[in-house]
């Protein structure tokens, strides 16, 4: 895939805040890139900087290999569709889409025919002179979509487009995003604070905190194999337990040994374990390895979700499955070899932000 | 826009508002009673505007009067603002047009139909009169400055005080009233500012010998104002600079932000 | 609940004592004569043509001083929202603090400036410019306008426009607005209710003051204020000058219904 | 102190006497001066019709007397508690019955005319001495006319040879087109201010209270003061006491201790407008009395005619005119 | 358990539009109940007459079966959790808890005890004195919990108490709720439109839509169990199939017979079948009664959703599963008996909402 977008070196401050320190990115064609972390890590800093909303203290930005550093918002060949959809309030539905276009002088019969195109596109035909307050949320959000794709952007910047929805809503939209990124076949990047949605819907996920990159990978990679505390407790509820690692392949967890599938870490080496919640397997007492008492369970919907207290060291695991366990039931834990992910035991703060330059 | 144009532009439009400020300054120490001659520097102004009773007199006059009006209209007018929260929405517009007819209708109307209605009914123009043609162009203000303040979230404050036992004047008063309280400050201070600075409705409601000051200054416009009348506005304008400028420093400090 | 509404009662009975009762006596003056008769004598002096000629004068000027003070509080106003939160505070501080001079005085200095021998003539003399004109004529009348309501316009545009959210203002830009449009095309129109509200402030004021063409007028022109106040003080024809206020309140109706069609909430306007 | 709340309210035009006379009043009797200004006599006139607000003493012009007296809003004067009105003189008291013609209801202030206030430098070599010089094409835009509605029309029919009561409307219309000529020429219709604008040499001549001459001349030392050829106004202002007063023994004296000649010749040498106190005269210097642009000359005063009312109908058309000439 | 509150009969009209009809209800001493359904359903009317803050037009409301259908809500022993918590920005977190116990004239010192009590109780000690735009939403959930707390009420009302905080937030929320109810041992009504809070939370559900009662049952009911297809479609994403009937215990779907559980339907009658999509089991080709093809597949953190065309029929399966298929390959799929759930087609749009009275 070629390459699009570049960020090279990009420092930005506020006032004191050093909001994103020396950040570096490259984004390739038609990709759906997700730019997750936590509030305040510098997510919507790094879109702002890509839309030109914001300049950057020190760095470059590529677009298709020209320098576009300088270049003032309405030249960039990128469309923003922002948080609170930032609709025009006093333009009814075609008039928002169309904004672009009339500023563009293009020719009213391409104007009309694009608007159907689009509302088409995000299932809204027949809203053209709807005006803005009388729609839904979702609506809102698919007209802001609208609205940046008629203009066909190489690129849409996407900052937490979802956040104001409700659940039922915010799932459906997550489909119709996909759908959309994958008629159009232009590169996606979208900010988001919520997990869930960032697996869901990306290519590749970038987990950032305090403006620098903690992970890259798919979701997959991100979720099954996190490379440090942080990113394994951010992405999911997760079990994260102090360990040794004997030897290659072998851990120590709660004084149990337990086979597992990493290599590399020296011997007797006190490491970081990460074991999913639906990765602990619960057995009768003395079916497995640790032993432990059921502390609480609830019904999600799908399993159930159990803090089981090892009687060993008061640890409380985290887990989920499908039987029903009763409170104050004496049960085992064990975990199958390729569900455990050793991970180093940060030395400094520092060292914890891993920063990619890729 | 350039930054330093963006300075420039605000420069020359503050220039142009703060040009007779400046006059007006300048002339209170001027020596000569003749706005047409700077003869040197005086203080004889600044004294005989404190040695005139007249003068003095007008002082008092124009800060009792904005201060009653102002807390009268302060109260009527929060009162009214919740209470037309509490209207239906054909009602609420009704009730918020006869509230813009004051502001709307130009104060030379306004003064004159006050004038005519104190005589129809046999008042006697006195300081009340004057009290009571301020009230009524003042509640305007403050309804505007508290009713945007009156919203879902005071009426959600207001049931959450009942719902923990609180009877309905003690959430008012405890709850509802702090809530609205910068909408208050606010419409307070804009009511006091066009009081003091009202001129034309005082000038057809005062009585006998009830000047402010700006019904003096005008009484002066046409025999020549005497420069103790430029002193007088110096002092007040420095005092309310310096008296915003400590309630902006000090809620800045608190966090809380007057704007005005 | 109904007890909320009994709140708004000494207002209630406030706006019917001062607010109806007045324009019910207003009205009681212009449509009788000196002995108690009904006529519409009074409303109808409008047409007469001095004072035609004097409402045509006043009507010119309110709208030239309001174009004016548009034009500057405009730009004014989106400097104001741009420029960071900090300053803001002191800019509405700055074009508030001059109200707290009295207004009287203040346009009275401008007699004092632009005397044929006073301030500024004298400045520009000193810059090798020729001296104005100015004093005593239409012009010093509207600088008085545009000076003394100014802050009218300043303030109720700021306030919607302060409103505006910055991420509109964004999205314009992003879909390829340049400076102007974004200013033709999502500022003005998104900021009419502040206009409205701003351009009654100013054209109201301005259409009925006699206080302004008094002092800078030099007593050489005569607007419907003046004559207004003329009736009332120089020559003693309350019937007349009532008749002619009711005509006056003709405006103030038609600017209720602007401010009923563009400001609907009546919040987001003055102050 | 203000002994027992007892107040006077004066009503009279601005800055027409010593202020420093009302602490004096109030230290020598403990009655409490409340004063009140206006600007022309119209001005007052509907407050004390309508009885909007109750004064006690006021000081109006000869014609707004006459007109008070004949709508009964004055009362009599009780010569009793103002034994001080020996002062007067007696010249002053006759020219006094052209609008109380028994002398019972005012008391004289001052007296005196208009004239023309010229800037000799100014005005270069013309000769300035008739009420037609302020139609002077060549002093465009430096001419100052009163902004009064009698004071003002005097001035045209005192060229048209009409009396300043006129109320024959040709003559009056024929006044009025005069005025609209010479209103191209005029740099401000102004009442006191006049004296300031000449004295800042804003304007070249201007028409002005012989009152004033003195005081100008300390501002300025080319101005220079003359009572036009044609004639002109003799105003006598007097004090008077409302029919509604609370307090009429407060004002009388008041009026009384207005009268005292000490207390005159203060005020005059405030004021500088003539007074009509003999006694006060006395006491001033030699120049003074005989400066004739001050206390005029028994010629001049032949010269002049002095207001009267014009009845409503009379009031009505002046005002009429004077919207006219003022809409132009 | 004792019965506590009842509804009986409640008929609420705003204007013309009928909210609530004929709405009956029975809440017992210590319950966690759940009103869940759509946004505009009711539920915070239902809240709001309870609390005293709206009047019913028709009905009556028993409290330990005394009559307060009249009573202001400054009298009635209840306490409102107000869904964007409504505490009063001018009083610190102390002034804010103690508001209600200064109403009621208790000493300093109760005062005092009861606020440290309930700080601790919420894991907020030392926060007395904060000032209350100085806490994160979170925080100001609990103060709000804290303040309704100290008064000791019977009951507590919440109104979408987590609405405004986001996933994980809400998560952790969630389990504080839980253990508080379980402290204070007092009954909670809680209101949500989010079936998975409803799901976990809750002893008992009541599902409502337009006004009516739909179904009311432990969270395992509703989620296993559905009574109509509004439930089955609200409680999650399930597929809902017209089936037939065979006989008791077996029913044909796409063309398919399948054994079933569920008897009493009357032979061959038209049902709905629901199916949830963690129980759709995922086969390769020929070892599953439903041959389809996998249309598109995401990851969703635990698992992975696909959506796999029957080839029958066209109808779209959504389906979860720990195994990762590829897009168009070629699966069957199968599902036990008792994952099967069969409901009465509605005859009516009527007859689809059934009016409880319990
Ligand atoms: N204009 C600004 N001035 C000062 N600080 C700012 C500004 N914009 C952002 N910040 C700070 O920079 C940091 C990063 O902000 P940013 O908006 O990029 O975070 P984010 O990751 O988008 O967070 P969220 O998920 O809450 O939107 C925050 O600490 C924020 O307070
Ligand atoms: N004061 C009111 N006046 C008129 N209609 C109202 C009023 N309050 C509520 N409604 C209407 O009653 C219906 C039910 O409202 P309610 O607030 O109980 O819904 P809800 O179930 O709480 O919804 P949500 O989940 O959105 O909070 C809605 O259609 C709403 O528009
Ligand atoms: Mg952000
Ligand atoms: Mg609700």
């Amino acid at each position: 895939m070629k390459e699009l977008i570049k960020l090279e070196h990009i420092t930005k401050n506020f006032g004191n805040l050093r909001v994103l320190d020396d950040f570096s990115l490259t984004v390739h064609e038609n990709e759906f890139i997700t730019l997750l972390g936590p509030s305040g890590c510098g997510k919507t800093t790094i879109l702002r900087i890509l839309g030109g909303f914001e300049t950057a203290d020190e760095g470059k930005i590529f677009f298709e290999e020209k320098d576009i550093t300088d270049l003032p918002a309405n030249k960039r060949n990128l469309n923003t569709v922002f948080q609170k959809y930032a609709l025009f309030p006093h333009m009814n539905v075609k008039a928002n889409i169309a904004f672009g276009l009339k500023i563009n002088g293009k020719s009213q019969k391409y104007i009309d025919d694009k608007v159907d195109y689009a509302l088409n596109l995000v299932n809204l035909k027949g809203f053209e002179n709807r005006s803005i307050d009388k729609l839904s949320g979702g609506q809102q959000q698919r007209i802001a979509m609208a609205r940046a794709i008629v203009n066909e952007p190489k690129v849409l910047l996407l900052d937490e487009p979802l956040g104001a929805l409700d659940l039922k809503l915010r799932q459906e939209m997550q489909y119709e995003l996909i759908r959309l990124k994958k008629e159009l076949g232009i590169t996606f990047i979208y900010v988001t604070h919520d997990q869930e949605e960032a697996l869901t819907m990306s290519d590749k996920v970038i987990v950032i905190n305090d403006g620098y990159i903690q992970q890259m990978g798919t979701p997959e990679e991100i979720y099954n194999e996190p490379e440090n505390a942080f990113v394994a407790d951010f992405i999911g509820d997760s079990n994260i337990i102090g360990g040794t690692m004997i030897k290659d392949r072998l851990v120590k967890i709660n004084g149990h040994e337990f086979p597992c599938i990493d290599e590399g870490f020296g011997n007797n080496k006190l490491v970081d374990v990460v074991i999913r919640p639906e990765d602990v397997i619960v057995r009768e007492r003395g079916a497995g390895k640790i032993n432990g008492t059921v502390l609480t369970r609830v019904f999600i919907g799908v399993h159930y979700e159990m803090l089981i207290k090892s009687e060993e060291n008061e640890y409380e695991w985290l887990v989920q499955c499908y039987e029903k366990y009763d409170i104050g039931e004496k049960v085992s834990l064990d975990v199958i070899p390729s569900n455990i992910q050793i991970m180093n035991k940060p030395t400094s703060s520092d060292e914890e932000a891993i920063d990619l330059d890729i | 826009m350039k930054k330093s144009l963006k300075f420039i532009y605000i420069g020359i439009v503050a220039l142009f508002l703060y040009l007779p400020i400046i006059a007006l300054v300048v002339l209170s120490f001027n020596e000569s009673k003749s706005m047409a001659v700077f003869s040197g520097f005086s203080l004889k102004w600044y004294e005989e505007m404190f040695s005139n009773r007249m003068i003095m007199q007008a002082v008092i006059n124009t800060f009792t009067i904005a201060i009653t009006a102002s807390i009268t209209a302060t109260i009527i007018g929060t009162l009214a603002a919740v209470g037309i929260d509490g209207m239906k929405s054909k009602q609420q517009n009704l009730v918020l047009g006869f509230n813009n007819i004051p502001l709307l209708n130009a104060d030379i109307v306004t003064g004159i139909a006050l004038l005519l209605t104190f005589l129809m009914f046999g008042i006697s123009l006195n300081w009340g009169t004057v009290y009571l043609a301020h009230v009524t162009f003042c509640i305007p203000y403050v309804i505007l400055s508290v009713r945007p303040r009156v919203n879902k979230s005071t009426n959600t404050l207001y049931e959450a005080a009942l719902d923990l036992g609180a009877s309905r004047t003690y959430a008012f008063v405890k709850v509802v009233l702090p809530e609205l309280r910068p909408g208050i400050l606010a419409g307070f201070l804009l009511a006091f500012t066009m009081s003091v600075d009202d001129f034309v409705i005082t000038h057809f409601t005062r009585g006998a010998g009830i000047n402010t000051i700006s019904t003096l200054i005008y009484s002066q416009v046409k025999v020549g104002i005497r420069p103790s009348l430029f002193a007088l506005s110096t002092i007040i304008f420095v005092m309310v600079l310096i008296i915003l400028l400590l309630v902006n420093f000090l809620s800045k400090r608190g966090k809380e932000k007057v704007i005005y | 609940m109904t007890s909320k509404k009994a709140l708004a009662t000494p207002f209630m009975i406030w706006i019917v004592a001062g607010t109806i009762i007045p324009i019910g006596a207003i009205a009681y003056y212009g449509l009788t004569d000196r002995n108690d008769r009904f006529t519409l004598e009074n409303v109808l002096a409008i047409g007469n043509s001095v004072h035609l000629q004097a409402l045509w004068l006043s009507v010119l000027l309110a709208l030239i001083s309001t174009v004016i003070c548009f034009l500057i509080a405009y730009p004014l106003a989106i400097i104001m929202k741009n420029s960071n939160f900090g300053k803001r505070g002191f800019m509405i501080f700055l074009f508030i603090l001059p109200m707290w001079m009295n207004f009287l005085l203040r346009t009275m200095a401008w007699q004092v400036l632009l005397e044929k021998n006073g301030v500024i003539n004298g400045m520009l003399e000193a810059i090798g410019l020729p001296g104005q004109e100015i004093i005593n004529t239409l012009s010093a009348i509207v600088l008085g306008m545009v000076y003394d309501f100014l802050p009218f316009m300043i303030l109720p545009i700021y306030n919607v426009i302060s409103k505006i959210d910055d991420s509109i203002i964004e999205a314009a830009y992003d879909l390829g607005a340049s400076t102007s449009e974004v200013i033709t095309q999502i500022y003005l129109p998104l900021s009419v209710p502040g206009i409205v509200s701003g351009v009654n402030m100013v054209f109201i004021p301005s259409l009925t003051t006699f206080v302004i063409s008094n002092m800078l007028g030099g007593g050489k022109i005569n607007l419907i204020g003046n004559i207004i106040e003329q009736e009332f003080t120089v020559s003693s024809n309350w019937n007349l000058g009532s008749g002619l206020s009711l005509v006056m309140m003709l405006f103030i109706v038609v600017s209720m219904i602007f401010l009923e069609r563009f400001d609907k909430t009546g919040e987001d306007s003055f102050i | 102190g203000n002994g027992g709340g007892e107040k006077v309210y004066i009503y009279s035009y601005g800055d027409y006497f010593d202020p420093d006379l009302i602490g004096m009043f109030e230290e020598e009797t403990g009655i409490t001066v409340v004063l009140d200004t206006y600007d022309t006599c119209e001005e007052m006139y509907p407050v004390i019709k309508n009885n909007s607000a109750s004064y006690d003493v006021l000081c109006p012009s000869d014609y707004m007397i006459e007109r008070l007296i004949d709508e009964d809003l004055l009362s009599e004067i009780n010569f009793d508690n103002v034994p001080n009105i020996k002062n007067i003189g007696d010249k002053y008291m006759e020219m006094s019955k052209e609008f109380d013609p028994d002398n019972k209801y005012s008391v004289p202030h001052t007296f005196g005319t208009a004239g023309i206030l010229y800037n000799t430098e100014m005005v270069g070599d013309t000769v300035i001495d008739s009420w037609e010089d302020l139609w002077n094409e060549d002093f465009s835009g430096e001419i100052v006319m009163q902004d009064s509605i009698r004071d003002t029309f005097m001035v045209a029919e005192k060229i048209l040879g009409y009396s300043l009561n006129t109320v024959d409307e040709d003559e009056l219309k024929e006044a009025t087109e005069l005025l609209k000529e010479q209103k191209p020429l005029v740099y401000k219709y102004a009442n006191d201010s006049t004296r300031d604008i000449l004295a800042s040499e804003s304007a070249a001549m201007g028409v002005i209270w012989n009152g004033e001459y003195l005081y100008a001349l300390e501002l300025n030392d080319k101005l220079e003061f003359v009572v036009p050829k044609e004639g002109s106004q003799l105003f006598v202002d007097s004090w008077v006491i409302t029919k509604t007063s609370e307090n009429k023994e407060n004002a009388e004296a008041w009026i009384n201790f207005m009268c005292r000649e000490d207390i005159a010749k203060q005020n005059f040498e405030y004021l500088t407008y003539s007074c009509p106190n003999v006694a006060a005269q006395a006491l001033l210097d030699e120049d003074v009395l005989n400066n004739e642009k001050v206390f005029l000359t028994d010629e001049t005063i032949d010269n002049c005619e002095v207001l009267k009312d014009l009845g409503p109908e009379g009031n009505e058309l002046y005002s009429k005119y004077w919207k006219e000439f003022k809409a132009e």
